[in-house]
């Protein structure tokens, strides 16, 4: 199936769920809505020709630039991306899914974005979710157990946000 | 005793004798159901030192002979069997009571 | 020579006596029910230390086997499942230790007087040099005497070996003591058996 | 009084034991480094495992968005420490997707000689960990003189023996030394034989049937599901190798190699080499087969550089030169996924046009492969753990990053 | 050896007794303390062979053979540690029980003819009751501990090793009820002359016991791969995991001592003692006497000045030591080859789960040795030939001496008659069904010490 057909039928199912898409790039990308992202992923997965039965995997991107004259040539708004990679063990293809994100939800600093947790649609979206979670700082509505994983339960900040700074101390171990 | 009167049964009988009372004041004051099992095990011991001591041939010239050995191997035995039923009625006890207190064991219908 | 007159079963008796008494008081003082049945195996090891000095080596194998090796070790089995640490100690209650002490003391008394009241108990052997090392070979003695042939009962000076007088064999309640052995295994077998809960789905609903 | 205590998670009980909450790790001999399995006990009987993972994270991801693609390879090493040529690997791949770099024809044929060599090795210690945490030693050390030469082999290639930082985006470091090949061979030589001890040590050995035949048994959806892959996911009967299913980059490196995927289908293996017979009692998906599997990619990986041998000698082209240090990125985003030995790698690379990456982010195979342990640990032995653990083949780095 | 002490030497019986006492306690605690540094350091050697490298190489020279004293050092050195949360006293008493029962059990393992501490009519009884106490160590001390993984190796100890001394006693049991006797000298002795009397090639069924017993007696001392209560790989170190320095040592001084205790225990009892397997200690050993008759002669001269009486000790009684101690180096040397059979074991076999040990014992070992007890007891009762019945050129047939026993009997009961003044009153019993004639020598002598 090529991906514009790809797009229009996933368009045509979802409606406004499907955002854009970008097919020229190396590895082409359909943007799905924060809230529709389990249903697609759960469609994709078990629609019988598309059978994307294994998520390798999801990945925050932050987009973000602090320093003013940079940001003005970066090309983008801040945001953030969490970025699914779908493939299956049938057909041997590959999808990538894209959900935008703002960097705090409604803007308002330190509350986090929120989006769609896939963890009831493929398990290992579980450990994953807490790891983009624990590094980036999206929140995954839905989620059974949204917790740290890499960083212990106390930790301060999302390493992997571009505006992250490392704490000068934790528990009397100095960190800069 | 040493070197004065050879050890004799009476001896024995007398630290038989702290064997079982040690054993029964067990068994009237520890709230453990074990620890009650323990000092049954006391008294079992106590009795079983008196019927070895009646049937050494070292001790008195007319002995009882082997039947004291006899008897304490049967006793011993019959230890053994009564631990683990007492154990199983203490195992039981704490499933279904959550507890191990005998003090607790007050109602008969389980 | 003083070492030649020196009683060494005197001296053993003695030793392992203060060791068997000295552990059962101190099971009975223990609070702590794990250290109640390392005392009680002190106090039984040691009261096996007895047995062999009275002859009875198979029996005093017999209560280290059994006793100590077995019963103990499903004891301390036991202590170990339930041992919550509310369990371990319990206090006994003060009244129940005065009235135990009392009546404990008063029993004590009595029996201890009733040991040392006979004269016969009393004095030890007339010359217990004589008893052989051989007295304490029991072992096939009693083999026997369990399947019902006492041949220490035999008259070692008649031909022929008639049987003296006294207690005959003891096959009837050997048999009968396994077969209490089997209902008993049997029976703890079952009382201590598995517990099938419903599971919680249905029936806790 | 008489509080009838009802749990309803406990549902068959001999004696009502306290559940135990018992940290195993994580310093623990049996966890492969810094794992925390927190275990949920009654008695021997494990209700519930949860592992915590992080003790080794030094976030490589964001030391990845501060160096050049070139510059962060030696960091690659350090997640799967025991296959770091795997990483490496996975990782130049990736730049070279991006950059629509073309290797020249000896260079691939060298990758795939270097790739599957660490397998060999990887696959060495995973067997023979496996043996340690079901309690014997000896094959861990028998794996460990094989790997030892392996590592001689690599450190006459690269001059590193652990983290070799060997192939780089472009090609490799350096080309292979002489008389590197006849070496190498001898080794192949030496060691095909060997594996037969493995087998009567371990495979066939009837307690190390008995410890993991039937436990931890992973059906092969639900193997997909938890995202599991490599050994593991075949373990479970599920045909999936990136090396042959994979994209085109990544399989183009095995274009023309004889092998065939270690699966089981039709109730059989491949039967290209002498294997000992599945036993009876094992299950497909528990850890037996999962140990299986690795056993055969070593017979596999043999027979693969064997054939790498070959072809490299006769191949056209260099090793391949690295890229520069400071090589500019073009704009935009890649991910690629290579068949490391525990599983695929995926690496995901998003560049902002400048040379140092705008993020960088590493899938890592033994972290989707751990997170199924608290499926199937539930209702285990405790002794099942170290066996189910194991028969992971996880490795600290690769999870923690 | 009193006995040597007190006829010979003359001194008297308390005095003897009580050097005999001392010499014998310090001869065994060598065999536990030493024995165990040396098996530490065998069992190095060997694993290092098994697994393809040297082991210890430097310390004390070309095979590193004072390694283990080096580490003995360092433990002796090591910081003592007590866990904040550990019952103190059972934590500190808990090692030293293990290794005071693995030592008491040696008290009645017979190291040659008639070279035993204590002469024990129910040695094999006695030695299976103490190992049977040694239990405890574990138990206590993973309870002590308060760690829940020591409490785990606690539990799994307890319920094997009570499980495993069912069908150990079994197998125990077929060598003394072919031999009629729980006493270890008589049963080492009845398997004299050429190999084809040890017992564990008296009849088919004793052999599968042979092999039962080794595998219970490995389970009981806890040896891979029964070393379940102190698997590494899951329960850390088990019982002894918050155990260091010279308490951790103890527990394996004891594990070493109970595993040259049951090898030494198979080898008296299957594998003929302290018999060679061709019976040709007695006729070197009268060739020896004749070469070191010259220090034999020196040695008379300088103890004559102490006791009058060595020189009465006859050439025949040297030669009899001569080869007594030819049969004490067999009996080691047996016994170290069921330890290092114990140790290659290890080194080979992963760990069974716990389950499946207590299967083991329950659904295997203990059906194959109540097929292997019965089978053996009908070859007994029918008198079906055994290769003891063969002609054997030194060496007693063990039929006719176990029909015999009634004349033994009347042996022992003459000698009795001779050495204790005549009171058939006194002698009401008889030691019936032993023949231990060296037990019944001695009987004299401390007869009269009491």
């Amino acid at each position: 199936m090529s991906g514009q057909n790809l797009v229009e039928r996933l368009s045509k199912r979802f409606g406004g769920k499907i955002t854009g898409s970008n097919l020229d790039a190396i590895d082409p990308w359909i943007e799905v809505a924060p809230g529709g992202i389990a249903e697609v992923c759960e469609y994709l997965r078990d629609d019988a020709e598309l059978r994307l039965n294994l998520l390798n995997c999801i990945s925050g991107v932050d987009y973000f630039e602090a320093d003013p004259k940079k940001a003005a040539k970066a090309g983008w708004e801040p945001h953030m991306e969490v970025v699914y990679h779908l493939s299956s063990t049938f057909n041997k293809h590959t999808l990538v899914l894209k959900v935008m994100l703002p960097r705090w939800k409604d803007d308002v600093e330190g509350e986090l974005p929120e989006v769609q947790s896939v963890a009831g649609v493929f398990s290992t979206a579980n450990w994953h979710e807490r790891e983009v979670f624990d590094l980036c700082g999206v929140r995954f509505m839905g989620h059974p157990n949204l917790r740290r994983i890499l960083c212990p339960e106390d930790w301060v900040g999302y390493p992997l946000r571009k505006d992250y700074e490392m704490p000068l101390e934790y528990h009397g171990i100095r960190g800069r | 005793m040493i070197g004065i009167s050879p050890v004799s049964v009476s001896h024995y009988l007398l630290v038989g004798a702290v064997l079982f009372v040690t054993g029964a004041v067990c068994m009237a004051t520890k709230r453990n159901a074990l620890g009650v099992l323990m000092g049954v095990e006391l008294v079992l011991n106590g009795a079983n030192l008196n019927f070895v001591a009646f049937g050494s041939k070292y001790l008195r010239a007319e002995s009882l002979g082997l039947d004291g050995q006899l008897i304490a191997l049967f006793v011993i035995v019959l230890a053994a069997a009564e631990a683990a039923v007492a154990l199983a009625i203490a195992l039981n006890f704490y499933n279904n009571h959550a507890t191990i207190d005998v003090d607790q064991a007050n109602e008969l219908k389980g | 020579m003083l070492l030649a007159a020196f009683d060494w079963h005197a001296l053993f008796f003695t030793f392992f006596a203060l060791l068997t008494c000295g552990f059962a008081v101190a099971v009975l003082f223990s609070n702590n029910i794990v250290h109640m049945a390392f005392y009680l195996i002190l106090s039984l090891g040691a009261s096996a230390g007895l047995f062999f000095l009275a002859g009875a080596e198979f029996v005093g194998a017999m209560q280290l086997m059994i006793y100590v090796g077995g019963t103990l070790v499903l004891l301390i089995f036991g202590v170990m499942l339930t041992a919550q640490s509310r369990f371990i100690s319990m206090e006994t209650r003060s009244g129940e230790w005065v009235m135990a002490i009392i009546v404990g003391g008063s029993l004590l008394f009595l029996l201890a007087t009733a040991a040392l009241r006979v004269e016969d108990w009393r004095s030890g052997h007339p010359n217990p040099a004589k008893v052989g090392l051989a007295e304490s070979k029991t072992t096939t003695q009693i083999g026997m005497g369990f399947t019902g042939v006492r041949v220490d009962k035999l008259d070692p000076d008649v031909v022929g070996s008639p049987l003296v007088p006294g207690m005959s064999g003891y096959l009837l309640p050997f048999v009968i003591v396994s077969v209490h052995l089997l209902v008993v295994l049997v029976g703890a077998a079952y009382m201590a058996r598995t517990k099938r809960r419903a599971t919680s789905t249905g029936a806790a609903a | 009084m008489a509080t009838q205590v009802d749990d309803a998670r406990i549902i068959e009980f001999d004696v009502r034991t306290d559940e135990m909450l018992v940290n195993m790790g994580p310093q623990h001999p049996s966890t492969h480094g810094v794992l925390r399995l927190v275990l949920r006990t009654d008695g021997e009987i494990v209700s519930e495992v949860e592992p915590h993972i992080g003790y080794l994270h030094r976030c490589a991801e964001k030391i990845g968005e501060n160096l050049t693609p070139r510059q962060w390879i030696p960091y690659t090493d350090r997640m799967d420490y025991l296959a770091g040529m795997n990483m490496n690997l996975g990782w130049s791949l990736c730049v070279e997707k991006l950059i629509e770099h073309e290797l020249p024809e000896k260079a691939k044929h060298l990758r795939v000689i270097i790739a599957e060599m660490g397998r060999l090795a990887s696959h060495l210690v995973g067997m023979g960990a496996y043996g340690l945490d079901l309690g014997t030693f000896s094959p861990f050390l028998y794996a460990f003189r094989e790997r030892e030469r392996i590592l001689d082999l690599f450190e006459e290639a690269c001059g590193a023996r652990l983290t070799y930082s060997y192939l780089t985006p472009g090609g490799a470091t350096a080309d292979l030394p002489n008389g590197w090949l006849q070496k190498c061979e001898a080794f192949l030589d030496q060691f095909e034989p060997v594996i037969q001890e493995y087998h009567a040590l371990l495979t066939t050995n009837a307690i190390f049937i008995k410890r993991t035949a039937n436990i931890g048994v992973m059906s092969g959806e639900m193997a997909v599901d938890y995202g599991c892959t490599g050994p593991v996911l075949r373990g479970s009967g599920v045909d999936y190798d990136l090396r042959r299913d994979g994209e085109d980059r990544y399989t183009e490196l095995y274009d023309g190699y004889a092998f065939e995927v270690i699966v089981q289908r039709d109730g059989h293996y491949p039967k290209d080499h002498d294997y000992p017979a599945v036993p009876k009692e094992t299950v497909l998906g528990d850890c037996w087969h999962r140990f299986y599997v690795r056993m055969l990619e070593v017979v596999q990986a043999i027979d693969l550089v064997r054939q790498a041998i070959d072809r490299y000698s006769t191949a056209s082209g260099d090793w391949g030169v690295p890229i520069k240090l400071t090589h500019k990125l073009p704009k935009g985003e890649v991910y690629l996924e290579t068949e490391a030995p525990r599983g695929q790698m995926g690496f995901y690379l998003v560049s902002d046009g400048s040379s140092i990456p705008w993020r960088v982010r590493a899938r890592s195979s033994c972290f989707c492969n751990l997170s199924v342990t608290s499926e199937l640990c539930r209702g285990c032995l405790i002794a099942d753990v170290p066996a189910i653990v194991g028969s992971l083949d996880i490795v600290m780095g690769e999870i923690d990053r | 050896m009193a006995e040597f002490f007190h006829t010979t030497c003359h001194l008297p019986a308390p005095l003897a007794y009580l050097l005999a006492a001392i010499i014998a306690c310090v001869l065994i605690i060598h065999v536990v303390a030493v024995g165990a540094l040396i098996f530490i350091w065998l069992e190095r050697k060997v694993s290092g062979r098994i697994q393809d490298r040297l082991g210890p190489t430097r310390v004390g020279g070309a095979f590193g053979w004072l390694q283990t004293l080096a580490d003995g050092i360092k433990l002796i050195a090591k910081e003592d540690i007590t866990p904040k949360d550990a019952d103190a006293m059972l934590f500190k008493l808990a090692p030293y029980v293990g290794f005071a029962a693995s030592y008491c059990a040696y008290i009645a393992l017979p190291f040659s003819d008639g070279w035993v501490a204590q002469h024990m009519n129910t040695a094999v009884f006695f030695i299976l009751a103490v190992l049977g106490i040694e239990v405890f160590s574990p138990i206590l001390a993973g309870y002590s501990s308060g760690s829940k993984w020591s409490l785990f190796g606690a539990m799994r100890e307890a319920a094997q090793v009570v499980s495993y001394e069912v069908p150990l006693g079994m197998c125990v049991v077929v060598p003394c009820m072919i031999c009629g006797t729980l006493n270890l000298v008589t049963i080492g002795n009845m398997q004299a002359g050429s190999f084809t009397n040890w017992l564990a090639f008296n009849d088919p069924f004793t052999f599968i016991i042979a092999c039962v017993y080794f595998t219970c007696a490995t389970a009981s001392v806890n040896r891979a791969p029964f070393d379940l209560a102190e698997a590494e790989s899951e329960l850390v170190a088990g019982f002894h995991t918050e155990y260091s320095g010279l308490r951790w040592s103890f527990f394996f001084m004891a594990e070493y001592g109970s595993m040259f205790l049951v090898s030494g225990l198979a080898a008296i009892l299957f594998f003929g003692g302290w018999h060679g397997p061709i019976p040709i200690a007695e006729p070197i050993a009268g060739v020896l006497v004749v070469v070191v008759e010259p220090l034999v002669n020196i040695g008379r001269y300088l103890l004559g000045f102490i006791a009058r009486d060595i020189g009465k000790v006859t050439d025949g009684a040297v030669a009899i030591q001569i080869a007594n101690l030819m049969g004490c180096l067999n009996f080691l040397l047996k016994g170290t080859i069921g330890v290092t059979v114990m140790m290659w074991v290890r080194w080979t076999l992963p760990r069974l789960r716990i389950d499946q040990v207590m299967t083991t014992c329950l659904k295997y070992c203990v059906p194959i040795a109540a097929f292997g007890f019965v089978g053996a007891l009908f070859w007994q009762v029918f008198e079906v030939p055994t290769l003891n019945d063969l002609p054997s050129p030194i060496g007693i047939n063990r039929s006719v001496a176990h029909e015999s026993w009634v004349v033994e009997a009347d042996r022992e009961r003459e000698i009795r008659a001779q050495a204790v003044t005549p009171s058939p009153a006194d002698l009401p019993g008889e030691s019936v069904g032993s023949f231990d004639s060296a037990a019944v020598d001695s009987l004299v002598m401390k007869g009269g010490a009491r």
